[in-house]
């Protein structure tokens, strides 16, 4: 063995491109890099270099199927990294069942995660489910508004697809259970290119609390438009994409306040120094998304971490370390139960130019919230 | 045959269609009995390929009645007019170009009611190459025809759904006057088929030798019917059709 | 003639039974790549059988696959396989009958966008009453379909296709769409129904489309509309049909398996760099084989160089 | 507001498809490019988009120039007619697509790109709008109707028109038809560019969105009449408006089936676009 | 004024013209005679420049060698073609029609002057300024392609059939009309299936044979040239043949 192969099939072009190179595209070739630039990955006593072998799947199912099966059977890669986001991480699922392989799902948000889990033993959900993250979004409105800092009326909108609507579905029952008024519900589909009206409706309502289960187009143009239209409820809370460093670049002091799904440890000096790797190896400087970036890097942690423990290709074997064993990551210890880790960010907030998990507050390194949320400055 | 002669073959009355303001056929009426070849005649723009248009279907009326031996296909469509038995020809010569003459002859056939058994169609296209002077070229594609040839072959197709009645709209149109004559006696041995035959022509020598009647329109209606003669006299005609000297050629 | 169909069926129904035993190769990747091949060549030839002859270009492939691999969705645990391909087959036909009868009318663009239009109609409405009906977006089928069995399927479904396609290029129906795709006024002076031509035609190739989405379907394990209608597919099978010609049963195949394969190369070879040198190779072909594939095979096969076809402004 | 975008972006299709009868499926992309470029000069030199404008436009009107000249000019030249070179365009053109797209990636990424320009509050016949996309939509109210102007009022304009109808007859009356069409090609490129620019004021987007905008505009072309300025203007307005009707009083999820419901009831009504002429 | 020296034109193998050389004077309208297929059109086409010739043909425009020119450059340096089939645009306006008659740069002065006098030669263009030439009938599209070429204020008019689908009256006017056009110094060349007709405004003719020219002269000499007769005039004969 003088050398591990690892392939992985990612979308470079179609819709998914987005995702895929701010989360995840990043991050394993930072991984890559750094292992091999410390000899590679440990196999008993001697170091073996990782071989990449990689292909795109053009964001389509089909292509992302027959890619991993060119993986396997073509060019026999000893491991695999998973697709960026939900659909697709379904889609390869039963492959890499089938043949055995980890999958390490860190981009994937569905709530049928422990039921696949069971289902594919060898498939680990670790970015959770969207039942999980609605309900601690609700637990957290529900604290500020025990300690009155909030209101009850609340407008949500969701876009139109696995993602916002398993997410919307889940906070629905919640918010009413939890006795929040929910003064709009709608959701938008893919694509939509104004979002001007359902701001300025929402507006109109003046909330206090703004829920956007949003993509990254969208949620910058949520925020775009709430600011002009003055949109300034007490909680802003968007999707995807509020994590992401261009938030921050194209809304700078604006993002104060902010809340949006993920978050991260900001202030662990693991997270710093990955976010400092991040930036000197990634193109351009790039930071990380601040949510599903430090989960991947994780989780390819935890590949190697597990590999290394196993000292052999061994694929079998390194599911089982998988599923049971603890592994020490940027985001802290992790230890999988039923193949899922047992804590999330679930909530974060920008404060000061970083984005902070504030959810669930028993999170080691949550920070409190800042609620209200400051009015927007003009830019 | 000659039998039925008692029922005209196209019966039109009350016979009107505008495009926006422009009234192209108004009020137009007249009969065509059976073995008939009847002359339509008259200005530029007054009328009559928009009223061969509504006869074979192509345009919807906007008023007025078209029977077509007794009955009525006024706005009915073309497809089924055709299959009633009539068949027409264009005034810009229309033929499948990507086809060879026998596909274009077939095509003229292959969906008329009742359908023919396959020899029977092959025999019938092999006689209708021979009858407008194109036997030999079966297979040559239309595209690459001559244009009296296009010509020929489009009658053929149309000739070929044995249709009853038969409109031509200008057909002899640039042809030469060698051409001319082989046209017209191609055009008069139809009749001794039965085949009523409604033509429009600006071609007056032609419309001498092969008319019985004739119809002159003018801004939409008609201004003279009667014996080719007696209406190519008619002062009327004369004045808005065939200009000052009547035409001689 | 017969005697020629005779040994061109024979050597046609050896090649499928040949084609059969691909899953028995036992390597996954190129069952994967048949599957594939096999999916587009079905779609381009489905395709290439209406367009071909009327040349409508047609964008709804994704429609009627994106239907078919719907029904799967929601069906395809509940019903037995048999009649989920039936349910699916019929509902394909059904909408196709009702674009075919309202859309025919259209002509050049207004066609090709219409039906463009109406794909992403279906999908909205789709979208639309899965999030505020059934509240759910992307639907998990576990069925128990192999890749093997998708296989077998797709290539029943191709050998069917051909021999309707031959069947009706015999048949009157076919001939009608031939002169209509010359010029349809003369077409309906003809006596052809050219409505019924078209929106039967249509509707064959609309069926076979919508079959092929629900054969597909089991392979993704989750489907959401942008995956079931996702309108790179019309594009693929367009672009496919276009290149290997789509004015011959056999053509639309030749640019099916020559680019399935290509996109294939490319993307194992230079994942990163594959949009450009696809688009820098795609040019080459498309300024090399102005007739497509069988445009450049029936000229290498005939040596009077035919003319092209020129369409009788209608 | 939105329909100002829509009308925008596919103002310049109408001009290249329409008249230069080139089927450019490469649309979006040419309009990312510019996007890019925008966002290069505003992010990179501070280069204020409405500067941007003025550089980005005649450069892609002279690179549009040449692609017509170097790529299309052989297909138009071996084309026996309209059909065979609107299926040789598409062909072609998105084999360009690939490369220009695969250009964008390998330079920029994959990664969405924004960036805030002209992004503030404005009163606007009651409403408050960001700046950014009324100046978009002023701008494409003004070239829009300046374009129906030159189009249908001055004889250069009949005569683009013309070769759009009947290149072969168009040489009889002393037009030069392939230099008429490269030129209209590439102003067709240069209003995409423009378009472009406008965009990447208030959109985000990322290398792989071209295809998104050249349907749009497509859409918007075909239900305006192919070629038809003004149609192209009013389909864009009346696309916009709908979305946003059916947004604030029915439900912003059925927006885009609303539109595209709108595109297909047009197009049945009148088969040959709102402003088109029925050909056949 | 044009002088048209050895022009050869094929279709792939077939040669549709084969050396051909004639000569339109100032003022003088030249009819040229041939069968179908002769390649009448095709010489028209030629000397337009809109179809590729062969190499070697040499043609002159009031002295100027116009040999290389592209087709629109001929139009501009005086010569105009009504093609076959007519050749309008068929989706815009007569009056757009019209104005783009008057597109080459030399046809600019005197423009509203040239359009009152084509006009007046047919009011029915005036009465229809603003209808879609398409949907025009035949015979009013000939009038539009007519008055269009006139526009562009040729000192040559080449006329592909133009009579083609007029009415009587109206092919008497045209004639009426085209030696009004020879009047202002405009020399005509004028292809005509109706032989009699043209040779009987034309002041010369030639004959084209299988696209090589076999005879030229006046046209009272074609006239009366039997064999000249025997192809082209042929005539109809009167319908006493007819049953009645
Ligand atoms: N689709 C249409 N829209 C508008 N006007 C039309 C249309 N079709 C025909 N017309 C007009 O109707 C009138 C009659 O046209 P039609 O073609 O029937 O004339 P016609 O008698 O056949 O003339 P010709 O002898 O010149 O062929 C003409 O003035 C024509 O311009
Ligand atoms: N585009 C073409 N391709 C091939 N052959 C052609 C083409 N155009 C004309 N021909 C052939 O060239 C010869 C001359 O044609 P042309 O049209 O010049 O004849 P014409 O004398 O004008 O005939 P007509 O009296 O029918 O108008 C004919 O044999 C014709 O078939
Ligand atoms: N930070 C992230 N990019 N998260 C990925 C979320 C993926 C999302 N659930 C999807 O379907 O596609
Ligand atoms: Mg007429
Ligand atoms: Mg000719």
């Amino acid at each position: 063995q003088t050398s591990i192969k690892i392939g992985y099939a990612i979308s470079r072009t179609g819709p998914n491109t987005g995702g895929a190179a701010v989360t995840t595209i990043p991050n394993y070739e930072l991984w890559v890099k750094e292992v091999n630039a410390a000899g590679g990955i440990k196999l008993g006593d001697k170091r073996v270099p990782i071989e990449v072998v990689q292909y795109d799947d053009r964001s389509n199912a089909e292509e992302a199927v027959r890619a991993l099966e060119r993986l396997i059977n073509q060019d026999k890669v000893d491991f695999i990294l998973p697709p960026w986001g939900t659909g697709l991480n379904l889609a390869v699922g039963p492959t890499l069942n089938r043949e055995g392989y980890p999958h390490l799902a860190a981009t994937a948000v569905t709530d049928r995660a422990p039921e696949l889990a069971k289902r594919w033993p060898n498939s680990f959900w670790l970015l959770g489910t969207s039942a999980d993250a609605s309900k601690t979004l609700v637990e957290l409105l529900s604290k500020l508004r025990d300690e009155k800092k909030i209101g009850d009326t609340v407008a949500m909108v969701s876009i139109a697809d696995g993602f916002g609507i398993d997410l919307s579905s889940a906070a629905r029952p919640a918010l009413t259970n939890a006795k929040f008024k929910l003064a709009y519900d709608k959701s938008y589909p893919i694509g939509t290119q104004d979002l001007a009206p359902i701001v300025n409706e929402i507006k109109a309502l003046n909330p206090d609390v703004f829920i956007a289960f949003s993509y990254p187009p969208d949620t910058l143009a949520l925020t775009e438009q709430s600011r002009i239209a003055g949109l300034n409820p007490k909680v802003f809370y968007t999707g995807v994409g509020t994590a992401f460093p261009l938030y921050k670049q194209k809304f700078g002091k604006n993002t104060e306040g902010v809340m949006g799904i993920g978050g991260w440890s900001g202030d662990s000096p693991a997270i710093k120094d990955y976010l400092a790797r991040h930036k000197a190896s990634a193109a351009n400087g790039a930071e990380p998304d601040r949510w599903a970036s430090a989960v991947t890097y994780a989780s390819l942690q935890m590949l190697q971490q597990a590999i290394e423990r196993v000292g052999k290709i061994d694929r079998a074997a390194v599911i089982k370390d998988l599923q049971t064993g603890t592994f020490d990551t940027v985001i802290g210890k992790v230890k999988l139960e039923n193949n899922m880790p047992t804590r999330f960010w679930w909530v974060g907030q920008w404060q000061g130019g970083e984005f902070y998990g504030i959810a669930p507050a028993k999170n080691e390194g949550a920070r409190t919230a800042i609620v209200p949320k400051p009015a927007w400055v003009a830019p | 045959m000659s039998q039925g002669s008692g029922t005209p073959v196209l019966t039109i009355s009350g016979l009107r269609r505008a495009f926006g303001g422009l009234v192209a056929v108004n009020d137009l009426g007249f009969a065509v009995a059976q073995g008939e070849i009847m002359g339509l005649l008259g200005p530029n723009g007054s009328g009559k390929t928009t009223a061969l248009n509504l006869i074979s279907g192509v345009l919807r009326p906007d008023a007025g009645t078209i029977r077509l031996m007794g009955q009525d296909i006024a706005g009915l469509a073309s497809y089924r007019i055709a299959r009633l038995g009539l068949a027409r020809t264009f005034q810009l010569v229309r033929v499948l170009d990507g086809m060879d003459c026998r596909e274009n002859i077939k095509a003229g056939l292959a969906f008329q009611r009742p359908h023919l058994p396959t020899s029977e169609a092959e025999l019938r296209i092999d006689t209708l190459l021979h009858r407008v002077g194109l036997t030999g070229h079966d297979r040559r594609r239309a595209t690459d025809l001559t244009y009296i040839d296009r010509k020929r072959l489009e009658l053929a197709r149309a000739l070929a759904a044995k249709p009853r009645l038969l409109l031509l709209d200008e057909w002899l149109a640039g042809l030469n006057p060698s051409e001319l004559a082989i046209g017209i006696d191609l055009i008069r041995s139809l009749r001794a088929d039965g085949i009523t035959i409604v033509l429009v022509e600006h071609v007056m020598g032609a419309v001498r030798a092969l008319c019985d009647r004739c119809i002159v329109m003018s801004s939409g209606r008609k201004i003279a019917d009667g014996a080719t003669a007696d209406v190519l006299s008619d002062a009327a005609v004369v004045k808005a059709y065939l200009g000052g000297v009547a035409a001689d050629a | 003639m017969s005697a020629r169909t005779a040994g061109f069926g024979a050597v046609a129904l050896a090649a499928f039974a040949l084609l059969a035993l691909v899953p028995r190769l036992g390597n996954p990747y190129y069952l994967a790549l048949a599957i594939s091949l096999l999916q587009y060549t079905v779609l381009a030839t489905a395709w290439g059988m209406f367009s071909g002859p009327t040349r409508y270009v047609s964008l709804a492939t994704t429609a009627f696959f994106g239907v078919g691999a719907y029904t799967v969705a929601v069906l395809g645990e509940i019903l037995p396989w048999p009649l989920v391909l039936l349910i699916a087959a019929a509902l394909g036909a059904v909408v196709a009958a009702i674009v075919g009868l309202s859309t025919l009318r259209l002509s050049g663009v207004y066609f090709v966008i219409f039906t463009f239009g109406l794909t992403e109609l279906i999908r909205q409405l789709v979208v639309w009453f899965e999030v505020n009906k059934s509240r759910v977006l992307g639907r998990y089928v576990f069925v128990n379909i192999t890749q093997a069995d998708i296989y077998w399927q797709l290539l029943a479904l191709t050998a069917a296709v051909f021999l309707l396609g031959w069947l009706i290029a015999r048949s009157r129906l076919g001939f009608a769409l031939r002169v209509i795709g010359e010029d349809e006024t003369v077409a309906k002076h003809c006596g052809i129904n050219t409505t019924f031509a078209k929106v039967a035609l249509f509707t064959i190739s609309a069926t076979v489309m919508t079959l092929v989405g629900a054969i597909m379907a089991p392979r993704w394990t989750y489907i959401e509309p942008s995956i079931a209608f996702n309108a790179m597919i019309s594009f693929q099978v367009l672009i496919m049909a276009l290149l290997g010609g789509a004015h011959r049963l056999w053509g639309p195949v030749l640019g099916a398996v020559p680019l399935t394969l290509l996109f294939e190369l490319l993307s194992a070879r230079f994942p990163n760099t594959f949009t450009i040198i696809l688009g820098c190779i795609f040019l080459l072909i498309v300024y090399m084989l102005p007739r497509g594939v069988a445009g450049l095979l029936e000229k290498l096969s005939t040596t009077a160089g035919g003319k092209t076809t020129q369409r009788a402004a209608a | 507001m939105l329909g100002g975008m829509y009308a925008l972006i596919a103002m310049g299709l109408t001009l290249q498809y329409g008249v230069a009868r080139i089927m450019n499926l490469s649309y979006g992309e040419f309009l990312i490019a510019a996007a890019f470029a925008s966002h290069w000069l505003f992010t990179g030199w501070a280069v204020s988009p409405f500067v941007g404008l003025a550089l980005v436009v005649p450069l892609a009107f002279v690179l549009n120039f040449a692609i017509y000249k170097l790529l299309l000019t052989p297909l138009v030249r071996r084309a026996p007619n309209r059909d065979a070179l609107e299926v040789d365009s598409i062909l072609a053109t998105f084999g360009l697509t690939f490369v220009i797209q695969g250009s964008m990636l390998a330079l920029f990424g994959g990664a969405y790109y924004s960036y805030s320009f002209l992004a503030f509050p404005v009163q606007f016949l009651g409403e408050t709008v960001a700046a950014n996309r009324l100046a978009a939509l002023g701008i494409t109210i003004l070239l829009g109707l300046a374009l129906y102007a030159a189009l249908t009022r001055t004889r250069a304009g009949t005569a683009v028109r013309a070769v759009a109808v009947d290149p072969f007859a168009a040489q009889l009356v002393a037009i030069n038809v392939p230099q008429a069409s490269a030129l209209t090609f590439a102003l067709g490129g240069a209003l995409v560019a423009a378009a472009g620019v406008l965009v990447s004021t208030f959109l985000t987007f990322s290398a792989s969105s071209g295809v998104v905008f050249t349907m749009k505009a497509l859409i918007v072309v075909v239900m305006g009449g192919v070629g038809n300025m003004l149609g192209c203007l009013v389909a864009g307005l009346a696309l916009g408006l709908s979305e946003a009707l059916v947004a604030s009083y029915v439900d912003p999820g059925l927006t885009l089936a609303v539109n595209f419901a709108l595109f297909l009831a047009v197009l049945l009504v009148k088969p040959a676009g709102l402003f088109g002429r029925a050909t056949r | 004024m044009l002088e048209v020296k050895n022009l050869s034109l094929a279709y792939g193998l077939h040669r549709a013209l084969d050396g051909v050389a004639l000569n339109v004077g100032r003022g003088e309208i030249v009819t040229i005679l041939g069968a179908n297929g002769a390649g009448k059109t095709s010489l028209l086409k030629a000397i337009a420049g809109v179809v590729r010739t062969l190499p070697g043909k040499q043609v002159r425009l009031g002295g100027r060698d116009i040999s290389a020119l592209a087709a629109h450059d001929i139009v501009e340096s005086g010569l105009a073609l009504v093609p076959e089939g007519r050749g309008i645009f068929g989706d815009l306006t007569v009056k757009e029609n019209l104005l783009l008659g008057a597109n080459p740069k030399r046809a600019r002065d005197g423009e509203a002057a040239r359009r009152e006098r084509v006009l007046a030669l047919f009011p029915r263009l005036r009465e229809r300024a603003a209808q879609i030439a398409r949907t025009m009938s035949g015979g009013e599209q000939q009038m539009l392609a007519i008055g269009r070429a006139l526009m562009s204020n040729p000192d040559i008019l080449l006329l592909d059939e133009p009579s083609l689908g007029l009415s009587p009256a109206m092919v008497q006017e045209l004639f009426a009309t085209l030696l009004r056009v020879r009047e202002a110094g405009v020399g005509l060349l004028l292809v005509e299936q109706n032989a009699q007709e043209s040779l009987r405004i034309a002041d010369r003719g030639y004959v084209l044979e299988n696209g090589a020219i076999v005879g030229h002269g006046t046209a009272d000499h074609l006239k009366s040239d039997p064999a000249v007769q025997r192809a082209y005039l042929g005539g109809v004969r009167p319908a006493t043949a007819s049953s009645s």
